[in-house]
C-alpha cells in the first residue's frame, strides 16, 4: 500500500503555452460560475445550483491527464468539469434556463449535465452514486481490452457512504482503470469533514483498500495535474485502480440556499488567499510567463464566451409538452 | 375546536415541526434527532434551525452521509430505550436506506414474536415542483405504504405537521411522516394549546355533495382550490384529507363515496402502482353499487421529473387539471 | 404454435434460465453474469451451476457482498458497452441496491435527454412459501413496478423463462426479472427451437367465460388449478397471465373483462398499494361499465411472512381461498 | 490506530472449572447443531438451516467476556450465541419446529432468535444489517449513560457490504461502545475471501478507522476469551468501539443447500484437525484438569438436555391462525 503524499510540482516550470491553458480554463470556469450566480438571482436559473469557485484547479489538473477517449462520472457541482471536458458553454447555460438546446435538453438542469460525445456520464445529485457507476464503465473497458479510464469525481462528503467503500473494494479487487478523484472542499453542505470521518486522512483511507493513493495540494493545478498524469499512466499501464485526495476548499456557500452558519468568514478569507487562479497568475507572472496583456485578453476572450453563452440559452426553445414522456424509454432496439 | 383569536396564532409548516420537535425534546429526555446537516448547518430545509445551539451535539446530532447506517443506528437507538427522530434530507435518500427501513424496522416485531417493536420516527422531505429534477423530486411516500409494519403519515396543514410529530413518538412502532417539501413555507393558525393529533382518520376538509376529492399534502391545496372554483359553477366537490397513508382510514372515504357518489383521487405519485390505484380499489370493494361512475385518479406521469418547468408543471397534477376532470366526470354521466 | 413431439424436450425453469444465459453468452461477447455466488458456488438457486467452469470467471464474475456496489457497476458496465446480467440473489437484498437502481438505472435515459441509455438485465429471485421467514421472503415485484424507467418481467412458464431473458438481452433500458423461487423445479416443454418471446402482451392461459382470473408467476398457477376445480362446478373461468408487470398490458385484461363481467386478481404481493390494486383500478377506469361485480383482489395477508408452515400458508393465497371467493363473486350477483 | 494481532493466551493457565465451562459451553452447541442436522433430515426442521460446527470458540469465548446487561445482535447462524447468551436449547429447538414456545413464537425459525431477557435481538438473515443496530445500541447506551456493550458478531462476508463502512465509521466517529466481532470463516456460502476484498487482513481493514483492532484464532477459546475481555474492558473504561477477526472455519456446509462445490475435502480436514473442542479438550487433558470421566458426565448431561429440548419442541403447539396479523404493530401505546 503506497501512499504518496502530497506530491508537489512547485519547483517545476510550466512551459508557458501550457500556463496559459490552464490559467485560461481555470478563469473560463470561474467567470461560468459568477455567471450562473448572477443568473440564479434572476431567476433565470432555478432550482439546486451548486457552485465550484476555489476548487477549479481539482478539474482543470485532472482533466488534462485524460483523453476524450475516457469517461468521466462527476457530481451536481460539474459545470466546471463539463466545461473543460468540452461541453459548450452555452449548453450548460441553456441546460440551466431549462432550454431544448441545453446539453441534456433541459431535463436536467445544473446537477445533471450529460454528453456523450465526451464520454461525460452525469452530473449525478446522489451523493457516492456516481462511483459504481466509475466502476462499471471501468469494468467494462477491462473486459473489452481497452485502455481507458474511467474518472470519477466525488466529495469529501460521499467517502462517508457506503457506495464509496463497495466502490474502491470491487475497484481494487479486480483492478480495474478507474481514476478515483476526492474532490475534499472540508466540508458535506454544512458539515465538516471532522464530524463525518473517525479518521480525516481519506487518501490514508483509500490505501486501505490496496490501491495507490495520493493526497495532493487541490488549489494548485500544476500539482493536481501532475498528480493526476501519474495516476492516468499507472492506469494506463494496467496498474489497477488510482486514488486522488484534492485538498481544497469551496469559496461560495454550498448551494444557493446556504446561510453558512457553520464556518467563520475568517476561515473563508484564509482560504481564500489560496486562490488556484490568484496564486497561478502570480506563479506565471513570477516566472514572466504572463503579461497584464496576456490576462486582460484571456478575461475578454472568457466574457466573449459567456455572454454568447448567455444569448445561447435566451434564444433557446422549450422541449414541447408532447416530448415530456419521450425518452423514459429509448425509442428503439439496440444492437 | 372553538378557539378565540388570542388563543390562536400564525405559524409556518416549517416552524410547526420545529416546536414540534423542540418540546418533544424538551418533554422528553430519550428524544432526539439525528440526521445530515440537522445541526449546525440548521437542516436543510431549516426546519431545526437554531436547535442545535438550545441543545447541543448529542441530542442535534449531524450524522456522516450514511443513510443506512444512520437510519440502522436510529432503529438501534429506538431498541435500546431512546425515541430518535431520524431525519432524511429527502425520500430520494432513504433508498439507500430502504433496507434499513424494510428488512429491519418493519418487520422486527412481528418476526420477533412480539418481543422487540421499534419507535423509531423517520422523517423525510418529499414531492416534486420545485425544479431540482428527478434525482430530488420523487413522491414516494405511497410507495412506502405498500409496507406492513411502517406507518406513513403525510401532513398537510400547520396542525398536522405539529401534532403528528408528537403522536409518533408515542407511537410503540416505526413511523415515516413525508413533509412535502412545498409546503414548509406555508402559514396556518394554530391553537396556542394545540396538541397531538389522531392518526387514524381521514379527515373531510370541505364538505360537498356531486363528487369526493381524495387527497393529501401538497396535492390537497390544489384540490380546494380546484373545489373552489368548480362551486362557482354549481359543482359541489367534498374534499377529504387522507393524512395517513398506512393504514388507510377507508371509512372516511366509503361514507363519503356513499354520499357523493363518485370520486376522484388526486396524488402526485405516479399512476401505477400508486396509493391512488389502492383508493380506486377499495371503492371499488367497498363502494362499488354506489358508484354513478368509474373512480378516476390524476397522478403524475410517469416520468422522472424533469427540471425546465414547463415539462414538470405538465408533469405533476394541477388545479386546471382537476376541474377539467371533475366536471367531465360530474356532467358526463349518472 | 404447431409442435410435434420430436421437436419438443422437457426441462426445468432453472435450466431454462440457464440455458437462456449460456446461449446469450455465446452468441455474444458483451453478455456476462455478475453476482453473488453465481460462480463457484453455481448460484445461489443452482441456476448457473455449471457456467463457471465454461465461461471463466471473468463472465461468471463472483461479486462480493456488495449489492450497490455491483448493481451500479452493472449499469456503469452497460453504458460501457457490455450487456451484463446481474443476479441479485432475492429480490429482498435488491432493498441494498434500490439506491443504484432507482436513482440511477432507471433516471438516467430520460434525465439526460435520450443521450445514455443502460441497457442491463437484473434477475432476482422471489417469493414466499418455502419457509424462509420475513427477510426473505418477500414479493415485491409489483412494488418496483411502480416505477418509471424499468420494465418488470415475471415468467410463469417454462418457455417465458428462457425468452424472456434473450428479449431482455435485446432491450435497450433496465430490465427487472423476477423468478420466483418455488418455480425453479418446475418441469415444462420447449420446442428445440425456442427463441426470444415478446414482452409486451398478457397471454390468457385458459379461456372462460364467467369470470377473469388475472395472475402471474407461482400464483398464476394456484389461478389455474382453482380454474379446474371451478369447471367440475359449471364455472369456466379464464385465466391471464400477466408475464409482464411494467408496462402493463391493458388490453388484453380489459377486452377478457368486457367477455366474463368479473375480475378476480391474484398477487403474492401485499395488498394494500400493489400490482392488484393497479389492475383493478385500471378496470375500473377502462371497464367500469362492464362490470357484474366489483373486481376483487387475493394478495397476501399484510404481514412479514413467518416461518411457522401453518402461517405462511395462511398468508398466502391459495388455490381453496381462490375457489371460494370466484363462488361467491359468481354467485353472489349480476 | 493500534493493531493487536493474534492476541494469544497458549501459555497461560486456566482454572479447571472454568476449562471445564468453556468446553461444556462449546459442546453444548456442538451437540445441539448436530441435533438440528438431524431434524433438517428428518424434516422437523425448515427453511434455511446454517450451522456452527467449527466455530464454537468464538460465541463461547467472546461471550464469556459479556454480561447479561449488554447487547447481543447476532446472524443467521446463531443458535450458539443464543444458547450461550442463555436462551433454552427447547426454545430454541421449538422455534425451529415452528411451534409458539419458540423463542420468537415459531415465526423466525433457525434465522431469527430473539430474547429480550438476555438483550439478544436476533438473529439478522440480512448480511451487514445488523451492524447498524448495534452501532444504535451503542448510541442509546452512550446517550442514556449506562455502562454496557453493545456486541455484533458478522461474518467475513459482511465486511465487503456497504453498512460495514457507515457502521464502523459512526461507531468510532462517536467512540461509541461497540464490540465488533468478525467471525472470519474464509468463506461467505461458497465466495472465498480472496475473492471478495483487495485487501483481506480484515483486523487491519477496520483498525483503518481508528479503532482498535485484533486478530486471534478462533479456534482456540481462550485466546477468543481473553481478547473479548480486553475489549470489553477497553469499551467499558469509555475508550470507544473495539474489533476483533476471530479466524475460524465452518466445518460443514453453508447451509443445508450447499453442494459445497468451492472448496476441498483436504481443506476441510486441514481445518478439523484444529477443531476448538478436540484441541482445548487435548490442552485440559494435557494439564491434567480433566478426565475422561469428565467428559463422559458432560456429554451426558448435554445429551439431556438436547433430548429434553427435543421433547419440548416436539410437545409444542401452533400459534392460533387468528394471530397471524398479530404484531404487525404493537397492541399497546408506550410509556
Ligand atoms: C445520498 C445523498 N444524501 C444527501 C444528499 C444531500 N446533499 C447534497 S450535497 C451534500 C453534501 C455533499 O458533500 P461533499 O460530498 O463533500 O461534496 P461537496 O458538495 O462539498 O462538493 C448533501 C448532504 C444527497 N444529494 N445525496
Ligand atoms: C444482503 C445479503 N446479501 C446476500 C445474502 C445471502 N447470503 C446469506 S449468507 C451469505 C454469506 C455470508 O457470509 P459471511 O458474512 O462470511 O457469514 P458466514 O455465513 O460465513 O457465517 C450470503 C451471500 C444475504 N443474506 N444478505
Ligand atoms: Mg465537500
Ligand atoms: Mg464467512
Amino acid at each position: 500500500m503506497k501512499t504518496r503524499k502530497n506530491a508537489t510540482t512547485r519547483a517545476e516550470p510550466v512551459e508557458r503555452e501550457h500556463g496559459l491553458h490552464l490559467l485560461r480554463s481555470m478563469i473560463r470556469i470561474r467567470r461560468l460560475e459568477d455567471k450562473c450566480a448572477e443568473l440564479y438571482t434572476t431567476t433565470k436559473i432555478r432550482g439546486f445550483l451548486h457552485l465550484y469557485d476555489g476548487e477549479e484547479a481539482v478539474a482543470v489538473g485532472v482533466l488534462e491527464a485524460l483523453t476524450l477517449d475516457d469517461a468521466i462520472v462527476a457530481t451536481y457541482r460539474e459545470h466546471g468539469h463539463a466545461l473543460i471536458r468540452g461541453v459548450s458553454a452555452g449548453c450548460i447555460l441553456a441546460e440551466m434556463y431549462g432550454r431544448q438546446e441545453g446539453c441534456s435538453r433541459g431535463r436536467g438542469g445544473s446537477m445533471h449535465l450529460f454528453d456523450d460525445r465526451t464520454r461525460f456520464y452525469g452530473g449525478n445529485a446522489i451523493v457516492g452514486a456516481g462511483l459504481p457507476i466509475a466502476v462499471g464503465l471501468a469494468l467494462a473497458d477491462k473486459m473489452q481490452e481497452k485502455s481507458r479510464v474511467s474518472c470519477c469525481f466525488f466529495g469529501d462528503g460521499a467517502v462517508a457512504e457506503g457506495e464509496f467503500h463497495e466502490s474502491l473494494n470491487l475497484a481494487a479487487l479486480w483492478r480495474l482503470p478507474v481514476l478515483f478523484v476526492c474532490e475534499n472542499n472540508l466540508y458535506a453542505m454544512g458539515t465538516a469533514l471532522r464530524y463525518t470521518q473517525s479518521v480525516t486522512d481519506i487518501a490514508a483511507k483509500a490505501a486501505s483498500y490496496g490501491m495507490p493513493a495520493a493526497a495532493v495540494d487541490g488549489m494548485d493545478v500544476l500539482a493536481v495535474e501532475a498528480a493526476a498524469h501519474l495516476a492516468a499512466e499507472a492506469i494506463r499501464a494496467g496498474e489497477g485502480p488510482q486514488f486522488l485526495e484534492c485538498r481544497t476548499y469551496r469559496f461560495r456557500a454550498h448551494s444557493m440556499y446556504d446561510a453558512e452558519l457553520y464556518r467563520n468568514r475568517a476561515e473563508v478569507e484564509e482560504w481564500k488567499k489560496r486562490c488556484p487562479i490568484a496564486t497561478f497568475t502570480e506563479r506565471l507572472r513570477d516566472a514572466g510567463q504572463v503579461s497584464d496583456d496576456d490576462l486582460a485578453q484571456i478575461e475578454a476572450e472568457v466574457a466573449r464566451e459567456i455572454s454568447a453563452a448567455v444569448a445561447f440559452a435566451e434564444a433557446g426553445s422549450q422541449e414541447p409538452l408532447e416530448d415530456l414522456t419521450r425518452f423514459v424509454y429509448s425509442e428503439r432496439r439496440m444492437p | 375546536m372553538t378557539t378565540t383569536a388570542e388563543t390562536m396564532r400564525k405559524l409556518t409548516y416549517r416552524e410547526a415541526v420545529r416546536e414540534a420537535i423542540r418540546e418533544a425534546m424538551q418533554k422528553d429526555e430519550r428524544v432526539f434527532l439525528m440526521g445530515e446537516d440537522v445541526g449546525r448547518y440548521g437542516g436543510c430545509f431549516a426546519v431545526s434551525k437554531g436547535l442545535f445551539d438550545e441543545f447541543g451535539p448529542e441530542r442535534i446530532r449531524d450524522t456522516p452521509l450514511s443513510e443506512s447506517g444512520f437510519v440502522g443506528a436510529g432503529i438501534g437507538a429506538a431498541l435500546g430505550g431512546m425515541r430518535p427522530i431520524v431525519e432524511i434530507m429527502t425520500v430520494n435518500f432513504s433508498l439507500l436506506a430502504a433496507d434499513q427501513i424494510i428488512n429491519n424496522a418493519a418487520v422486527l416485531l412481528h418476526m420477533s414474536g412480539g418481543l422487540f417493536n421499534v419507535p423509531i420516527v423517520i422523517r423525510l422531505a418529499t414531492g416534486g415542483g420545485r425544479q431540482v429534477a428527478a434525482q430530488h423530486s420523487r413522491s414516494l411516500e405511497g410507495w412506502y405504504a405498500h409496507i406492513p409494519g411502517l406507518k406513513v403519515l403525510t401532513p398537510a396543514t400547520v396542525e398536522d405537521a405539529r401534532g403528528m410529530l408528537w403522536t409518533a413518538l408515542e407511537d410503540p412502532d416505526p413511523v415515516l411522516i413525508f413533509e412535502n417539501s412545498g409546503l414548509y413555507n406555508m402559514e396556518g393558525t394554530l391553537p396556542v394549546e394545540a396538541g397531538a393529533v389522531d392518526i387514524d382518520r381521514a379527515r373531510m376538509r370541505r364538505p360537498g355533495r356531486d363528487i369526493t376529492i381524495i387527497s393529501y399534502a401538497a396535492s390537497l391545496f390544489k384540490a380546494l382550490e380546484a373545489a373552489e372554483i368548480l362551486a362557482r359553477e354549481g359543482i359541489e366537490a367534498e374534499v377529504i384529507d387522507l393524512r395517513t397513508l398506512r393504514p388507510l382510514d377507508d371509512t372516511t372515504l366509503l361514507d363519503s363515496v356513499a354520499r357523493t357518489h363518485r370520486a376522484l383521487i388526486v396524488d402526485e405519485g405516479w399512476r401505477s402502482g400508486s396509493l391512488a390505484a389502492e383508493i380506486s380499489a377499495r371503492i371499488m370493494e367497498g363502494a362499488f353499487y354506489e358508484l354513478d361512475a368509474p373512480v378516476e385518479r390524476l397522478c403524475s406521469a410517469e416520468v422522472p421529473l424533469p427540471y425546465a418547468k414547463h415539462l414538470e408543471d405538465a408533469a405533476l397534477p394541477q388545479v386546471d387539471k382537476i376541474v377539467d376532470l371533475v366536471r367531465t366526470m360530474v356532467g358526463g354521466h349518472g
